[in-house]
């Protein structure tokens, strides 16, 4: 087992351990660090998977971006006392959605039994992108090549996001 | 002694992994020393030598060690005492573990952005290439910027478990300036980066290297200038003149430093951090300095042509001086002093600015980054990108 | 090989930052003296006594900012590996697809400024 | 040991814990962030799909994701404050505003 290994076993334990923490804290800071922990933990394995550009970007937006939001949304709503004693569902509840997901987990573990075990393509496939110097360029090609539509798209969506917010907010601006 | 020497060549060799174990090691203690001799303690020392200077007064002169006071310089030896001698206060409702964590978090994620930051080319060790930067990642750049983004946490948490209304206050202003001009510093970069075509701070340097004005794309058509152009080399600040300046200003205001400071304001408001004392405060304030370095290094590796010299070529063993050979190891020793001289200008240059300048209001800073240096910056870029892609 | 160096070098460097600072915070905690009394234990507030709850709400401002800056970096993340393929391989296309991409989300932030998210007072 | 389904079967456990989460959680700020994980488990599998497939358009797609994510971020969070922020109580059994 070299380097490689260990570091994907652990920062793929980390990522899980996290992902468990942030399900069942009870305190909403405690669990938006938990998950952004989390998000790093994935950020490493997207770089050991020969992905440093969506590991740097998953740091930048979510990490970066999407959890200070929540973390002002936090703030705004005050709910640091509030939700301590109802933080759960009911115990029926909570037994039912864990069965489901072990069946969930299940299910899905059976089907990637089927791909070969070891098999991960090498680096240098043609087209794959590298861990090198043209990791970016192949990323870009691929979304400005052949997905430039739907990074149209995304504009247009992210456009929508900024009028509906205005629109919500409209009211106590103008308070 | 020959044979010890000879010994340890081959043990080298053998163990192509150890050589690299053992350069990733010196690195980071170079590095941890660079930056915390500067960002920890010159830095406080030239603030304060600086401002003496510009407002006519002696500055700190009275720490002394057996009689010597080396003009003050014992003086961030004294703040460093009493920084680990202060009562460590922790507000009675707030985590200890959360309220130790944010100061931890600040200053670890600048400092950790420094991995990528290459402080020279190549160099062959025993048969190994070593590169000259401790994490050499081809995004290095957006792992700058997402060290910067990962350091808000620090404010923010800060604020958050300091208990205390003000603290938040301070902690939210804080974050909304250090994330309004995060969307600035990221796009003034991007005119340059348009020639270098890499986020990797290595390449950038390299292509600023090898190129003078007159290769660039529009520059180099014009035909009475084409000569003359040929002569100064294709740095970032003559290709994008006001993309730098609109970097650096940006990066001050990252960095919260006068006349941007709205998030601790020594003088008159309450920020974030004022249920902090001792080494946790202390530590606050360094990762200002820290980040202040952090900027002058990006600063000078996008826009100064990093450790490049003008008419100093280093080839394979040689170095050639404006025509004059030089022995390598004086080229390279050229190279390393250019870098170093070309930070400290832009760290004094930054000194320069925090005590010419008057603070900025609240609503100015916010008008200031999303009014006047976006718009700029996008304008800038789209004339950047049109004019490159149809001078090609 | 060279990647193992690079993730062996990050790790190094991390470990010796995370212990540094660790350590410094650590220091002052275990040589620092600790007498607390209530006075002190009170919320700083330049002096005079807390008022109100802490945790005050603020205004929408703040939230309006915040997703600016998330639309806006989601802007910049793409605009990096764009830059890096614009003149060699995209040209007048590139332009094309980013100048629509750019005037929508410039749109946006017109839109925003004109109905007043960006004043600040 | 570090195969593709080894990556696959993590994915399909972290949408397992985010689904979990947005069940039986009463918090809306913490559904939210198991939605989100969910989100990043799909993520997870494109890239390591792509890897095994040696493909970089695996990538192009979790930018994208990513990008449609914030928007939903960004507007999901401006509905759960602008419902919240009216009433004390946060706790989505509460909710009975949207029922028609």
């Amino acid at each position: 087992m070299g380097l490689r290994e260990v570091l994907l076993a652990v920062f793929a334990f980390g990522a899980l351990a996290f992902a468990l923490a942030v399900v069942s804290t009870r305190n909403t800071v405690y669990a938006a660090l938990e998950f952004v922990a989390h998000l790093l933990c994935l950020a490493a394995l997207y770089c050991l998977l020969d992905a440093p550009l969506l590991g740097v970007l998953q740091v930048m937006v979510y990490a970066g971006a999407i959890m200070v939001l929540f973390l002002f949304a936090v703030m705004m709503l005050d709910i640091q006392e509030t939700g301590r004693e109802s933080a759960f569902q009911g115990p029926g509840q909570v037994a039912g959605a864990l069965l489901l997901a072990a069946l969930l987990f299940a299910l899905l573990v059976f089907g990637a039994d089927r791909f070969p075990a070891a098999a991960l393509a090498p680096a240098a496939a043609p087209g794959a992108p590298g861990v090198g110097a043209d990791n970016v360029v192949r990323v870009a090609r691929a979304l400005f090549e052949r997905g430039a539509l739907v990074f149209e798209a995304v504009g247009v969506l992210l456009l929508t996001a900024v009028v509906a917010v205005m629109v919500m907010a409209k009211r106590r601006l103008e308070n | 002694m020959h044979t010890a020497l000879d010994s340890l060549n081959a043990a080298m060799s053998a163990h192509p992994l150890l050589v690299q174990a053992l350069a990733a090691v010196a690195k980071t203690v170079f590095m941890m020393t660079v930056v915390m001799l500067i960002g920890g303690l010159i830095l406080s020392w030239v603030e304060r030598k600086q401002s003496a200077i510009m407002q006519d007064r002696i500055g700190a002169n009275r720490a002394a060690i057996l009689g010597v006071r080396a003009w003050g310089l014992f003086h961030n030896l004294a703040d460093a005492a009493k920084g680990i001698l202060k009562e460590d206060f922790i507000p009675p409702d707030a985590n200890p573990f959360l309220h130790t964590l944010a100061p931890f978090l600040a200053v670890s994620t600048a400092v950790v952005a420094f991995a990528v930051l290459p402080f020279g080319g190549t160099v062959h060790l025993w048969g190994q290439s070593v590169d000259l930067t401790i994490a050499p990642l081809p995004i290095g750049i957006l792992f700058v910027w997402a060290m910067m983004g990962m350091g808000v946490y620090g404010v923010v948490l800060a604020g958050y478990v300091s208990n205390n209304k003000f603290s938040l206050l301070g902690c939210l202003r804080a974050t909304a300036q250090v994330i309004s001009y995060e969307v600035a510093t990221g796009l003034t970069v991007l005119g340059a980066l348009l020639f270098y075509r890499s986020l990797d701070f290595r390449d950038m340097v390299a292509w600023q290297m090898g190129h003078n004005l007159g290769q660039v794309p529009f520059l180099g058509h014009l035909p009475d200038l084409g000569a003359v152009l040929a002569h100064i080399p294709a740095w970032g600040v003559f290709l994008q003149p006001l993309g730098f300046v609109l970097f650096f200003t940006a990066t001050i205001v990252e960095m919260t430093r006068i006349p941007f400071d709205l998030p601790e304001g020594e003088s008159e408001i309450i920020g974030y951090n004022i249920e902090y004392s001792g080494m946790k405060f202390m530590i606050f304030m360094m990762s200002e300095f820290v980040e202040s370095l952090l900027f002058a290094w990006v600063i000078v590796l996008v826009f100064f042509g990093g450790w490049s010299l003008p008419g100093l070529h280093l080839g394979d063993g040689v170095a050639v001086l404006f025509g004059h050979a030089l022995p390598y190891a004086s080229g390279v020793a050229l190279e390393a002093a250019a870098m170093a001289l070309k930070i400290v200008f832009f760290l004094w240059f930054q000194m320069l600015v925090r005590w010419s300048l008057p603070r900025f209001r609240y609503d100015q800073i916010m008008h200031l980054g999303w009014k006047i240096m976006l718009p700029l910056a996008l304008a800038n870029l789209a004339v950047t990108g049109v004019l490159g892609v149809l001078a090609r | 090989m060279a990647f193992t160096v690079t993730v062996m070098g990050l790790l190094i460097f991390a470990a010796a930052v995370a212990a540094n600072f660790a350590g410094m915070i650590l220091t002052s905690t275990i040589l620092g003296p600790k007498r607390r009394n209530s006075v002190k234990d009170q919320p700083f507030e330049c002096g005079s006594l807390p008022v109100g709850p802490t945790h005050t709400r603020f205004h929408i401002r703040f939230y309006l900012t915040a997703i600016l800056f998330l639309i806006f970096d989601i802007e910049v993340v793409f605009l990096y590996p764009f830059i890096t393929i614009l003149r060699p391989e995209l040209g007048v296309t590139g332009l094309w697809i980013m100048g629509a991409f750019l005037a929508v989300l410039v749109f946006g932030l017109a839109y925003e400024w004109r109905r007043g998210g960006m004043e600040w007072d | 040991m570090f195969g593709v389904g080894f990556f696959l079967a993590l994915a399909f456990a972290l949408f397992a814990v985010g689904a979990f989460g947005v069940l039986t959680r009463r918090d809306p700020l913490v559904m939210f962030m198991c939605i989100e994980m969910m989100f990043n488990s799909g993520n997870l599998a494109l890239v390591a799909l792509s890897r095994y497939l040696g493909l970089a358009s695996g990538h192009a797609l979790v930018f994208f994701v990513v990008a449609v994510a914030a928007a939903e971020v960004a507007v999901g969070l401006g509905i759960i404050i602008a419902i919240f922020r009216t009433e004390k109580d946060v706790n989505v059994d509460h909710l009975s505003e949207l029922k028609g």
